[in-house]
């Protein structure tokens, strides 16, 4: 939160005195938010419901799960891809072990806990996977994860022949369908993820660190920390994050579908960090940020659909709103 | 205000100047007047706004409020490059070249020799290597600025300026990583300009340099312009008292601010190196450093002291040559293994290898110390805003608190900064290479003073200094180091100046440093 | 000759070499990889390709990226394929324009927001694509036959392809710019550090607004050179290509966080990843193997993996002290 | 002219497939393959991942490598009419499956053989006839949409969008691209099932569209089936065993199985036997009547 709200000194011309205005754009993705709740309050038929937030959060969930390992990638000056793939293997992987296609296991909660603690760690093997090329080779992270999110997807489709795998194993689909309290499952993982990430990046080393990183590599190294690892490590929890979104979206579905888990993932993740304030250049970054970029998107499609623009219409009106919030959230910076 | 210049004929006439950042002033009632053909200091303590006068000036930062004239017209530019047009020409505080280019663009980007419409490389590197060739520097203009050294760099910097065929030069502390022989280099350069009818403008904290180039001087201290003079009319102490803001009887006398030392504090051999060597610039480097000590680095720019510094911390890969820390066998691997070993490093290059501009001044003290201030990876805030409040206040940093962003602080408070990182850290040896780079006199004494202080507790430290005052009057051994090997070992303050020199210069040809 | 000098030889022409090494494969391994019928689609066919990476490559060296490419080129395409009954001027006038339009938006987004590169032309993306799909009714628009459109894309000019041409001539065009302009040259510096550009009395707003532009114009003409080719202006095609022309970029020794880069070497790499996808084609009708789709992609993976890390090594010291030499 | 297929026992033929990221196009691209096996003639197989522009530069490279023959399934039926020609030109014989290409720019029989398919348009009108039929009472639609642009989807919308507006009883509450993903389907109808709760009738485009919408109506509470009527097109078998189930009403088959009829054709051709410009593939029908006994010819 704290740098949404902490008064930024200008670096430039920005002094020129519209100070109200300055004011509103500090909290331009707040402002944002709550601008299209208003309109959608007016105009949307069946807005104000316990349902239509249930279905918001719901669906911006793996949105947000992503963004939180996407916004520590960026924090350290890079930007990963490949979270879409991941997803894909993930997703793929996990009704692969729990429905016995690879080795027969004989107790079904045995078998879920295997698949999903393995898919989630062989995404997060993939990320550590970025990180080793972007730490010990020096390739720029947009194209050593462009590797992954070519190659990623067809791993994916490979393992499963580009077969749907179905499935109903409320075992394990607990993570996408269950309510415990009336809340949704993975409302409650996105919201713990996004606490836990939060608190790590402005109270423990590692977030200070991850922030020098992105800020200035060469002084981080020279002032021991060991930038290396911090960048294999944040890459590998942008695996994992993906990896559990992945799995999250297989439960909903009931299915796997290796072609489209996560298609086009990397971006709605990136826009919504963006939106929500962090800098893609690094250094700096807010997980609560991230958090309101995500909702904001969400709402933005919400509103469109729900109000019958039509798609073509639609990503004109979205691409937009995105350059709006970002450009609102740019002007107590420059 | 004595002495004016005829109004009527001034260069450049500032009034005024206002320039806040988020409600702070930076500028609060800056005025400036510059007369045709006149070589013009600039003075203030660290962040009296110096450059931001200067950025204001050359349409960097808009001012707030305030008028400029130049060549009694009113001047309003909105870009550098607009500026440059006018006829103003600058050479800013950090060096702000392009390190991936070649020196000749570098020194010939925004004038281009054109044939037929297109570039002409042939008399672009032709015109740059003439431009060079008035500093006497002699290096391959097609390399990659970053091929060189920082005091190189700032030669093609400065080399850029005066290329263009401006009616003012403005110079923002070009010398604080330059040596007495580029120094004097400079100068020259400065009186040809001079002759030619060019102003200058010039920035400094080294007062010999005021007093031998300058014709008159402005000293600005918190954003306003206290007093204006010809040089010949002001003192030194005065100069200094007005500067700092206090009476001329307390900044009596000082050069440097180390004092005479008590040698029996220094103690066993804390770190010994035998024979580095890596690579081109460093290959026969032999030193100690003892407990209480202060070693000092001499040498010529390219000697190799700072690619020596990076051996012993571990940030370049050593190649031969064995290194003892405490007696133990000592072999980092990177600046981690150092730090851990009891090593500080506070480096030359303060933009590209010290500050962290996004973060803010508590976040950059405690960078290295990350490790001490947490327990089981957990920051503990508490402890860290002791130390760094502790810091602010012993070394007088000058911000609006704790959670200023640095990149905001002036350049000299950005050293106190990195100077503060490292001695937080509490170090058994602390390695500082140029100190006191960009610090203002007043600080410059008490950074000094805090260096001593830290040897007479039992700190090793290894000094490098291109002002040759400070490692004589500093160090208690020098060593000197002459293209990459360690030639002499002389006794700090009982050494003349002349000895070291001829140490450094002994057949060496200290011309371009092409790699 | 040093070995350094070798290295840093090899490592930018490295690509040339690389091209030259598959293609001699495909020589050696296909009957008629190298026939006629076969060098003459790849051109017609990647041309567009080398088109957009040509703007892309512009745009990465100033530190910059475009995102908008694809939707661009398909925006540019429905729009030429609209105009094209009122002949080959009108209808390279309107997809050229319609990219100008999209560069001028991004342009004015990049210098005048003050927004990231990334998300400015990610948001023109989108809207390109929605614009285009909305000029085409969402439908493929047929290009008009009778008034000679056809031939930009289709055409030959003796025996060469007309698109090949185009993209051939468009290359020098950039070679010269970037190596003889003093706007190609701050292209490159801006790259090197923005501020520290802006700072040396450079015009850097200027050029990067200017290098948006043409970026969104050569993407314009690639959606004109792919109406012509297949006869249709197509709204939703464009997909992956900003990824291809990223992946040209860096394969041809452009670095990414911009200041350094060639642009000839950049159509090496459009080639080298072009003729992969052919190698691919004439690898399944082969009949050892039917490589399917999935195989393809994650070849395509390593291939480029590959490439990156030979790179990487091949110029591991440029990594902090890079050169100046390869700004053919 | 069309030019002529020497008769042999082997031939080496190209099928340039457009994409292979749904249920419908692998059992499409499995059909083809088990059937050149069995016949024994080589199949060069390309994917274009969904662009036309790539799938023309596979055909040229089919070309180029000189094929017998080539299978097309052309993703539009306007940009893949210049490689028709050329293939035309180069003496190779093009089938064109499931798709078509516009007319007024290549004719079958003259510059392509024929075209083996079923009409996008006649399947969602056969899906209105049913729910005219069959809709007891209600009569407010949802519909989701393919992906935006995509032939199937815009003329799966033509079809029925007629149809339904002959018919002033039913109206379309809302109508949005669910891209034919079952994720996608699900979150829109979701959304719209939230904007219109009075909606009873999903119309999706294709079935993993309407296996999402089943799972947003569940999380919604609703019961797919009785409290809204499912209706989709293609008939793979999880939405065939979703009639059975009850929670969808019927499905108009779109088969993928074009391996037999292809090659099949290809040989007559090559028999010389006159070849009619269009070969329909009678497609079946399923709902609860039907379901459970032709569950075998689901794919
Ligand atoms: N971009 C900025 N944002 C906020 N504050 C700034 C900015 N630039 C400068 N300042 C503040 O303005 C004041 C003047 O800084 P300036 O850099 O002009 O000092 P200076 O006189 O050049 O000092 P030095 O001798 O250390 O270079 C300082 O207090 C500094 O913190
Ligand atoms: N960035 C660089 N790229 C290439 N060579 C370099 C670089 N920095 C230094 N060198 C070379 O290394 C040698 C030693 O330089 P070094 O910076 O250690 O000298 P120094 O004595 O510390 O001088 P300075 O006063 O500039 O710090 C020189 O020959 C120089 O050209
Ligand atoms: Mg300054
Ligand atoms: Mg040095």
């Amino acid at each position: 939160m704290s740098d949404l709200t902490r008064p930024s000194a200008a670096h430039d011309a920005g002094t020129r005195g519209f100070n109200l205005f300055g004011f509103l754009a500090r909290y331009g993705t707040v402002i944002a938010l709550v601008v299209l709740i208003a309109f959608n309050l007016a105009y949307t038929r069946n807005f104000a419901t316990l349902q239509t937030l249930n279905v918001n959060l719901t669906q911006v969930c793996t949105i947000v799960i992503v963004a939180v390992g996407m916004t520590l990638v960026i924090a350290t000056g890079g930007i990963d891809l490949s979270v879409g793939s991941l997803m894909a293997i993930s997703g793929a992987l996990a009704p692969m072990i729990f429905l016995g296609t690879i080795f027969p296991v004989g107790n079904i909660y045995l078998a879920v806990a295997v698949a999903m603690i393995t898919s989630i760690l062989v995404a997060g093997l993939f990320g550590l996977f970025n990180g080793w090329l972007v730490s010990r080779f020096r390739i720029q992270p947009i194209v050593a994860t462009l590797v992954l999110f070519i190659a990623g997807r067809g791993i994916a489709q490979v393992m499963t022949n580009g077969n749907l795998q179905t499935f109903r194993v409320p075992q394990f689909q607990w993570i996408g369908l269950a309510r415990p309290l009336g809340i949704p499952a993975q409302v409650i993982i996105m919201a713990v993820l996004v606490a836990a990430a939060a608190w790590a990046l402005h109270r423990t080393v590692f977030g200070r660190s991850i922030l020098a990183v992105g800020g200035n590599e060469e002084a981080s190294e020279l002032a021991g920390i060991a930038v290396s690892k911090i960048k294999l490590a944040v890459y590998a929890i942008s695996g994992l994050c993906a990896g559990l979104a992945g799995l999250v979206v297989i439960a909903i579905n009931s299915s796997s579908d290796a072609n489209l888990v996560g298609l086009g993932m990397e971006l709605d993740a990136i826009a919504a960090v963006a939106v929500g304030g962090t800098l893609l250049s690094g250094g700096k970054a807010t997980i609560f940020g991230t958090l309101l970029g995500a909702l904001t998107i969400q709402l933005v499609r919400y509103t469109l659909l729900a109000n019958g623009v039509p798609d073509a219409a639609a990503l004109v009106v979205k691409a937009g709103i995105i350059a709006f919030a970002v450009w609102l959230q740019q002007q107590h910076r420059v | 205000m004595t002495a004016q210049p005829d109004p009527a004929a001034l260069l450049l006439d500032m009034r005024d100047i206002q320039k806040r950042f988020a409600g702070i002033p930076a500028l609060a009632d800056a005025s400036l007047q510059v007369g045709p053909g006149e070589v013009h200091a600039l003075i203030g303590q660290n962040g009296a706004g110096k450059s931001t006068l200067i950025k204001v000036l050359t349409g960097y930062y808009r001012r707030d409020a305030g008028q400029v004239l130049f060549e009694q017209k009113p001047f309003e530019v909105g870009s550098p490059h607009q500026a440059q047009v006018s006829g103003i020409s600058t050479i800013y505080q950090e060096i702000n070249l392009v390190p991936l280019r070649s020196v000749t663009e570098n020194i010939c980007l925004g004038r281009e020799n054109r044939r037929r419409g297109l570039l002409d490389w042939r008399a672009m590197h032709a015109e740059a290597e003439r431009l060079l060739s008035r500093f006497s520097m002699h290096i391959d203009v097609r390399h990659p600025l970053s091929d060189f050294n920082t005091a190189t760099q700032q030669m093609v910097a400065i080399a850029r300026a005066i290329g263009f065929s401006a009616r003012l030069v403005i110079m923002d502390e070009p010398t604080s990583s330059l040596d007495e022989r580029e120094v004097s280099v400079l100068f020259s350069v400065i009186r040809q300009l001079k002759v030619e009818g060019v102003s200058v403008l010039f920035v400094s904290h080294k007062l010999d340099e005021l007093y031998e180039v300058c014709d008159r001087v402005t000293i600005m201290r918190d954003g306003r312009t206290v007093r204006s003079a010809a040089m010949s009319d002001i003192g030194r102490l005065e100069l200094v008292a007005a500067m700092l803001g206090r009476d001329v009887a307390a900044v009596e006398g000082h050069a440097t601010a180390f004092g005479e030392r008590d040698r029996s504090r220094i103690g066993d051999v804390l770190f010994a190196a035998q024979g580095l060597a890596a690579g081109q610039s460093v290959r026969d480097v032999t030193f100690d450093v003892r407990r209480g000590e202060i070693a000092g680095f001499a040498g010529l720019l390219g000697a190799g002291r700072t690619e020596t510094a990076r051996l012993v911390f571990g940030a370049d890969r050593l190649k031969a040559g064995e290194m003892t820390m405490e007696g133990a066998s000592y072999r980092p691997a990177r600046a981690a293994d150092a730090i851990a070993a009891g090593l500080g490093f506070c480096t030359e290059d303060r933009k590209a290898e010290g500050i962290v501009p996004e973060m803010t001044v508590a976040e950059n003290i405690t960078l290295a110390l990350l490790p001490k201030i947490s327990r089981n990876g957990i920051l503990n805030e508490a402890r860290q805003r002791e130390i760094v409040e502790r810091f602010i206040r012993e070394l007088g940093i000058k911000c609006s608190g704790p959670n200023q962003k640095v990149r905001e602080l002036s350049g000299g408070n950005q050293q106190k900064v990195l100077l503060a990182r490292w001695l937080a850290m509490n170090p058994k040896l602390l390695i500082l290479d140029e100190p006191t780079r960009g610090i203002d006199v007043g600080a410059k004494g008490e950074i000094q003073r805090l260096i001593r202080t830290l040897a007479d507790d039992g700190l090793g430290v290894l000094m490098i200094s291109s002002e040759l005052e400070e490692v004589l009057e500093g160090a208690d051994r020098i060593f000197v180091l002459r293209e990459g090997e360690s030639v002499a070992e002389l006794e700090g303050q009982a050494t003349s100046e002349e000895d070291v020199l001829a140490a450094m210069a002994h057949g060496s040809s200290a011309e371009g440093t092409a790699a | 000759m040093n070995s350094a000098r070798l290295v840093r030889i090899i490592g930018t022409y490295g690509v040339v070499i690389a091209l030259a090494a598959l293609v001699l494969f495909g020589f050696l391994r296909y009957d008629r990889f190298l026939g006629f019928f076969n060098v003459v689609s790849v051109l017609r066919y990647n041309s567009m390709f080398a088109l957009v990476a040509l703007g892309m490559c512009f745009v990465i060296m100033t530190g910059g990226i475009d995102l908008s490419v694809g939707s661009v080129a398909a925006l540019g395409s429905v729009a030429s394929a609209l105009a094209s009954p009122h002949g080959i001027a009108a209808g390279l006038a309107a997809g050229v324009g319609a990219g100008l339009a999209a560069g001028l938006i991004n342009a004015l987004l990049v210098t005048r927001g003050n927004l990231m590169p990334f998300i400015a032309t990610l948001a023109t993306m989108l809207a390109a694509s929605g614009s285009a799909l909305l000029l085409a009714g969402n439908q493929t628009v047929s290009v008009s036959y009778e008034s000679g459109f056809t031939a930009i894309g289709q055409g030959n000019f003796w025996i060469f392809p007309i698109p090949a041409i185009i993209a051939l001539v468009a290359y020098v065009l950039g070679s010269v710019v970037l190596n003889y302009t003093s706007t190609g040259r701050t292209v490159l510096a801006i790259g090197g550090g923005e501020d520290a550009s802006r700072l040396m009395g450079l015009r850097t707003d200027r050029v990067k607004f200017l290098v948006y532009v043409a970026s969104g114009c050569l993407a314009g003409l690639a959606g004109v050179v792919l109406a012509s080719q297949f006869g249709a202006g197509q709204p939703i095609e464009g997909v992956g290509w900003e990824l291809f022309a990223i992946a040209a970029v860096v394969v041809g020794g452009t670095l990414l966080t911009g200041g350094s880069g060639s642009v000839l070497t950049t159509l090496a790499g459009v080639l080298l990843l072009g003729i992969l996808f052919n190698i691919l084609n004439f690898e399944n009708g082969m009949g050892w193997i039917s490589l399917s789709a999935y195989w393809q992609s994650v070849i395509r993976g390593l291939f480029l993996l590959v490439v990156v890390l030979l790179q990487a090594r091949l110029t591991g010291r440029r990594g902090t002290r890079p050169g100046t030499r390869g700004d053919v | 002219a069309l030019p002529p297929l020497a008769k042999k026992d082997k031939y080496k033929v190209g099928f340039a497939q457009t994409e292979s990221n749904n249920p419908w196009r692998l059992a499409e691209t499995k059909s083809m393959q088990d059937e050149a096996a069995k016949l024994g003639h080589q199949l060069v197989y390309t994917d274009a991942a969904g662009s036309s522009a790539k799938q023309a530069a596979d055909v040229n490279s089919m070309i180029a490598q000189g094929v017998d023959a080539i299978f097309l399934p052309p993703r539009e039926d306007k940009p893949l009419v210049p490689v028709i020609l050329a293939a035309r030109d180069a003496g190779i014989p093009v089938f064109l499956i499931d798709r078509d290409v516009d007319h007024t720019m290549a004719k079958p029989g003259e510059d392509y053989v024929c075209f083996i398919g079923s009409d996008f348009i006649e399947e969602a009108t056969r899906i209105g006839e049913w729910l005219v039929k069959n809709a007891n009472g209600k009569s407010k639609i949802i519909e989701l949409e393919g992906t935006t642009g995509a032939s199937a989807a815009t003329d799966r919308k033509k079809g029925f969008d007629d149809f339904i507006a002959k018919h002033s009883e039913f109206k379309i509450l809302a109508s949005q691209s669910g891209d034919f993903a079952r994720d996608k389907g699900r979150q829109v109808a979701e959304t719209l099932l939230q904007a219109h709760p009075d909606a009873d009738i999903i119309y999706a485009h294709n079935d993993e569209m309407a296996l999402g919408a089943i799972a947003a109506l569940e999380a919604a509470g609703k019961t797919p089936g009785k409290d809204v009527l499912i209706l989709s097109i293609d008939g793979e078998k999880e939405g065939v065993q979703a009639i059975i189930d009850g929670k969808i009403g019927a499905i108009c088959a779109c088969s993928p199985l074009f391996g037999p009829k292809a090659f099949a054709t290809m040989a007559d051709y090559a028999a010389g036997k006159k070849i009619p410009p269009f070969i329909k593939n009678e497609d079946a029908f399923f709902d609860a009547t039907n379901a459970k006994r032709d569950f075998a010819i689901a794919f």
